[in-house]
């Protein structure tokens, strides 16, 4: 197991991307929160709301099968500010979820946003549907309500494996627009083949960002990207002083570029 | 833990005081939790919260040998890692009625007002039964519960109805579900795989030249090009190989960073309470 | 030509599709007939010079397979594994498996039996399955230096010693090849702890998926050849001059694979010709303006 | 047809395991009722073998065991502390599956520090190639470096949200990095459809040889 003192430049690296996003919230919680780039794929989501709503059929939202996690917490956030959307246009949403605990916290993000946007009447809890724990028994039943609901529309965001392009697929066929995101790579190549709009790599986390306009998450976002900007620079340097390690004969500067590596050490 | 409460073996009258009290003081605990003013309910989750990802975080930061005796590996909180997964996995388990309640109960309704295609409704219900009490009766009776000869046909045992329903159903099932993929990816690459433009373009040749690399088919149109030298790059399997060790690895490294810290950021926000958003700003 | 032509090319129904992957898989599995000669990878040649080299070396011809599939990975593993144990068994060098995934003790069994009758092999004395390792970094760790006590028995509870085919097997450096089977991220493990004390020659036999991860140890030496999912088994059947599941699965890939790419072709033909037919008409309709 | 071949057809583990294959594999023609009717045992199995399963591997072994027969009594506490997740179904008690799933958030956050330190860091590490050949490191090796930063920068600059993109420089970067990331996904899609056609030839293969046993048929 390891600790933040077996390699205390690795402990402390954390700890500073860690102290970097925490102030970047803070200042953007006090001052003018800051704008962020536009992310195509969430400009779609009034779009799609709208048609679904136009052609009578309810709206999917399934948060991953990774259980409680990071991920599945995040596509909640973002299912939230859908679920205003939804409601308001006065529509269905079937939140479909493959882990026990999220049925709890998923009915209570779906019914909050029911009730924030003025229409709790509308909220029913049978739309928030446990299926299964099991992968590819979720599939069968998320292509299954799919397929009998026809679904207008599917948000797909959370972690995704190889049930992926079945969902999708199924998606596809009954000409459901679908907006995906994800934090497997290597799921992001099928619905990039399947789905109308792909939030590509960190956008997922970014998505809560672009929708709520809100200052801690704009910051949150600011401070990631000086974050990146931090390992970026940490990776040109390293890269550097491989070379320099290289090319140099032993002696300080050598030493020095070395131990500048070893920093990142495990 | 084992030094604040001590184990009493179940078979002394004590055990049971012990079950009971505690029993009372969750209660007890409860009631004290819902008679609390609605203003603390909030700072309150946001303790809990706080305190749930506080031991995994200390028990990073906090330097190995602190409070351990020598040989002893990590610091003070280290050896009760096991026991705090141990009790969030239990914990946990406890939830597992919220999943049960919310496709049972959907299913029972439909079933017993006979909605709507209700047979279905019922077959999921017998099935579920049907491998709960099976899956536990192969855990604690083996292959001993025999259900006497029907028609003729030899007795057969709780065990082959087990084997019947988890290989035959369950497994084969999964499996089949799995294998649909098999066909999706033919009509999702035929739709994909346009030269529509630049990226679609690239996304195309690059999946085209892996693919190639991995079968016979490939093999026979490049098999004339030499395996060595300059010209052996071209040969379907060695572009192939170049793709994925050489160009994917990097762009995949750079977008796990962004995603490593999206989580990081998130996770804080959770942890300190700092989102406010939907279902954090309710009370 | 007529602007439905092109669209008909770019939306054939997905329908139509499945049917033809399904005749030509079905074709390939039932006509034992059928099958595309393959031409060998030259990773497969070497994992397979590899296991002949080992199999000729003087001193303890014992070697180890590794599987840690499950009924999942089925489709490529199970080829792979009848390929390899043929090999094994053709050269008449006993072996022992060891099992990573609980399932695993099974399956292997299955292919065992199966091929055992064929070439005369004897459970015990010929090769063993030490069953499945619930700890496979500490089980690595173990047999480099004490195999017997490591594993103490085979997946019936017998005790090792009760077996002739582990009679002069102790340690690591009684294995003259170890050959891993495996859909996980496996390879560190074996290269990390067992491999490099004593260069033990290592085989890796992946799912296509995971083979990338073995290349950068190819180049080191660490992998002495790589047999890359069911194109590997098929590959490897070759070299044995045999045709078996390998030859059939590799034959009904490349079929699919070969629709796939008409497809796509034919697909941007359609898309190409629908967007010329357009700007065709477009200008068409501009002359009649003028 | 003989009497064996029959009774090898009728054989309840085999013959199920076929009919749900096949009603399963059926779904991409379109959704059907055998399809709907194997669903719906699906789930129902699923969902009992997941509930037996969560009694015996995990609440038996690390709950009841060790409060009845470790008498570790105090482990009852778990049963009212559980409850709390029930208080969804009310609206009075709502508030209690709050606190508890904000232990739960607080579990998923607080491992962040070392996953991250775990599993990224010796990524970073990794990145750090030399860029010229010189000793050990041939002109190939250096050309591959060249690449492997020249993509992991482009691709890490494309994913800037909060930088204003207005340098040329930068702009084709980003854009660079797109196109790298479409061959990435391309070379992922192609590696994927080796193995999930092999599992579709195997659940084919188990319908046709094992059991209808037609290998044995043209042979």
């Amino acid at each position: 197991m390891e600790h933040a003192s077996d390699h205390w430049s690795i402990g402390i690296f954390v700890a500073v991307l860690s102290i970097i996003i925490l102030y970047k919230i803070v200042t953007a919680q006090r001052g003018k929160p800051p704008t962020i780039r536009r992310i195509a794929g969430l400009n779609a989501i009034d779009e799609a709301v709208g048609r679904a709503t136009e052609m009578g059929r309810p709206i999917l939202m399934v948060p991953g099968i990774g259980g409680l996690d990071i991920p599945a917490l995040q596509a909640l956030n973002i299912f939230g500010y859908i679920g205003r959307s939804v409601a308001r246009f006065g529509n269905r949403t079937i939140l479909a979820v493959a882990d026990p605990q999220l049925v709890g916290v998923g009915e209570e993000v779906i019914r909050d946003a029911y009730t924030s946007a003025g229409r709790p009447e509308l909220f029913n809890a049978e739309d928030v549907r446990f299926l299964s724990d099991r992968q590819f028994a979720f599939a069968s039943g998320v292509a299954g309500v799919i397929e009998r609901e026809k679904v207008a529309a599917s948000f797909l965001m959370g972690a995704f494996f190889a049930e992926s392009l079945i969902i999708a697929e199924v998606g596809q066929r009954v000409g459901a627009i679908q907006v995906a995101a994800t934090n497997q790579f290597t799921q992001l190549p099928f619905f990039i083949a399947t789905c109308d709009y792909v939030l590509l790599g960190d956008e997922f986390y970014a998505a809560s960002a672009y929708l709520s306009k809100n200052p801690t998450l704009l910051g949150s976002i600011v401070g990631q990207d000086y974050a990146k900007l931090l390992i970026l620079i940490v990776v040109i340097l390293g890269t550097l002083s491989a070379c320099g390690v290289l090319m140099l004969p032993a002696g300080h500067v050598h030493d020095l570029l070395q131990r500048f590596m070893d920093l990142f050490k495990s | 833990m084992r030094t604040l409460f001590h184990s009493i073996p179940h078979t002394h009258p004590l055990y049971y005081v012990a079950l009971l009290a505690t029993v009372a003081a969750g209660i007890g605990i409860l009631a004290l939790l819902q008679a609390l003013p609605t203003r603390l309910r909030r700072p309150l989750i946001a303790l809990v919260t706080f305190l749930g990802g506080l031991y995994y975080a200390a028990e990073f930061f906090i330097p190995t040998g602190w409070g351990v005796h020598k040989g002893v590996d990590g610091n003070f909180l280290s050896p009760y890692f096991d026991k705090v997964a141990n009790i969030s996995s239990v914990l946990g388990s406890f939830s597992i009625g919220l999943g049960v309640f919310s496709l049972i109960g959907m299913h029972l309704r439909i079933a017993s007002r006979r909605r709507e295609s209700w047979g279905f409704s019922l077959m999921l219900l017998i099935s579920f039964v049907a491998m709960t009490i099976f899956t536990l009766l192969n855990e604690y009776a083996g292959k001993s519960v025999v259900i006497p000869s029907v028609a003729g046909h030899s007795s057969i045992t709780n065990h082959d109805i087990y084997v019947v329903l988890f290989n035959g159903g369950l497994a084969s099932l999964d499996s089949a579900m799995f294998a649909l993929i098999g066909f999706f990816i033919i009509s999702a690459s035929y739709r994909a795989f346009r030269i529509r433009s630049v990226e679609a373009t690239l996304l195309m040749a690059s999946a085209i030249i892996v693919m190639l690399g991995q079968v016979t088919l490939g093999s026979w149109l490049t098999g004339g090009l030499p395996s060595h030298g300059p010209l052996a790059f071209f040969r379907f399997e060695n572009m192939s190989e170049y793709i994925l060790v050489h160009l994917n690895a990097p762009a995949q490294r750079a977008v796990t960073f962004g995603l490593a810290l999206g989580v990081l950021a998130t996770s804080l926000r959770l942890w300190l309470s700092l989102e406010r958003g939907l279902y954090f700003d309710q009370e | 030509m007529d602007n439905n032509v092109w669209q008909k090319l770019q939306s054939i129904d997905p329908r139509a599709l499945y049917v033809v992957v399904l005749v030509m898989i079905s074709a390939s599995i039932v006509l034992p007939g059928l099958t595309l000669p393959i031409i060998p990878g030259q990773q497969s040649k070497d994992a397979f010079n590899a296991v002949v080299k080992a199999a000729n070396t003087p001193g303890s011809k014992f070697m180890l397979v590794s599987g840690w599939w499950s009924a999942s990975t089925r489709g490529e593993n199970d080829p792979q594994t009848r390929a390899i144990l043929t090999h094994l068994m053709r050269l008449h060098v006993p072996f022992g498996v060891l099992s990573f995934d609980p399932q695993n003790p099974q399956l292997m069994d299955n292919i065992e039996t199966s091929l055992a009758q064929k070439y005369g092999y004897v459970y015990g004395r010929d090769y063993i399955n030490f069953g499945y390792q619930v700890a496979p970094a500490q089980t690595l760790k173990g047999i480099v230096t004490n195999m017997k006590g490591t594993l103490k028995t085979d997946w019936h509870s017998k005790p090792l010693e009760t077996f002739p085919v582990m009679a002069n097997v102790n340690s690591i450096k009684d294995v003259a090849a170890v050959i891993d089977i495996t859909p996980v991220s496996s390879l560190d493990a074996w290269l990390g702890l067992v491999v490099q004390k004593y260069h033990t020659p290592f085989i890796y036999v992946p799912t296509a998926v995971m083979a990338p991860e073995g290349y950068p140890y190819r180049d080191s030496g660490q992998v002495a050849g790589i047999v890359i999912g069911v194109k590997g088994a098929g590959d490897y059947e070759t070299l044995l001059g045999v045709k078996m599941q390998g030859t059939q699965v590799s034959t009904a890939l490349s079929m699919v694979y070969a629709l796939i790419i008409l497809l796509v072709i034919v697909g941007n033909i359609g898309y190409h010709g629908a967007r010329r037919a357009a700007a065709l008409q477009a200008a068409g309709e501009g002359r009649g303006q003028s | 047809m003989s009497a064996d071949y029959l009774h090898h057809l009728l054989l309840p583990k085999l013959l199920l395991g076929a009919i749900g294959t096949i009603a399963i594999l059926s779904l991409v023609f379109r959704e059907n009722k055998l399809y709907r009717l194997f669903e719906h045992v699906f789930l129902g199995l699923a969902t009992g073998y997941g509930l037996a399963t969560t009694w015996t591997q995990v609440l038996r072994p690390k709950w009841w065991d060790p409060m009845v027969g470790g008498g570790e009594w105090i482990w009852i506490l778990a049963a009212p502390l559980g409850l709390m997740f029930y208080g969804v179904y009310t609206k009075k008690f709502a508030w209690m599956a709050r606190l508890i799933f904000g232990l739960y958030f607080g579990l998923a956050a607080g491992t962040v520090f070392q996953g991250f330190a775990e599993e990224y860091v010796p990524q970073i590490r990794a990145s750090f190639k030399p860029l010229i050949a010189h000793g050990a490191v041939t002109a190939a090796m250096a050309v591959n470096n060249w690449i492997f930063v020249i993509i992991l920068i482009c691709v890490l600059v494309y994913f800037f949200f909060a930088f204003e993109q207005n340098s040329a420089v930068i702009k084709r970067s980003a854009s660079a990095g797109r196109v790298m990331l479409m061959i990435a996904f391309g070379a992922i899609f192609g590696s994927t459809i080796m193995i999930r056609e092999a599992l579709l030839i195997d659940r084919i293969r188990f319908l046709l040889i094992e059991w209808l046993q037609l290998g044995h048929i043209f042979r």
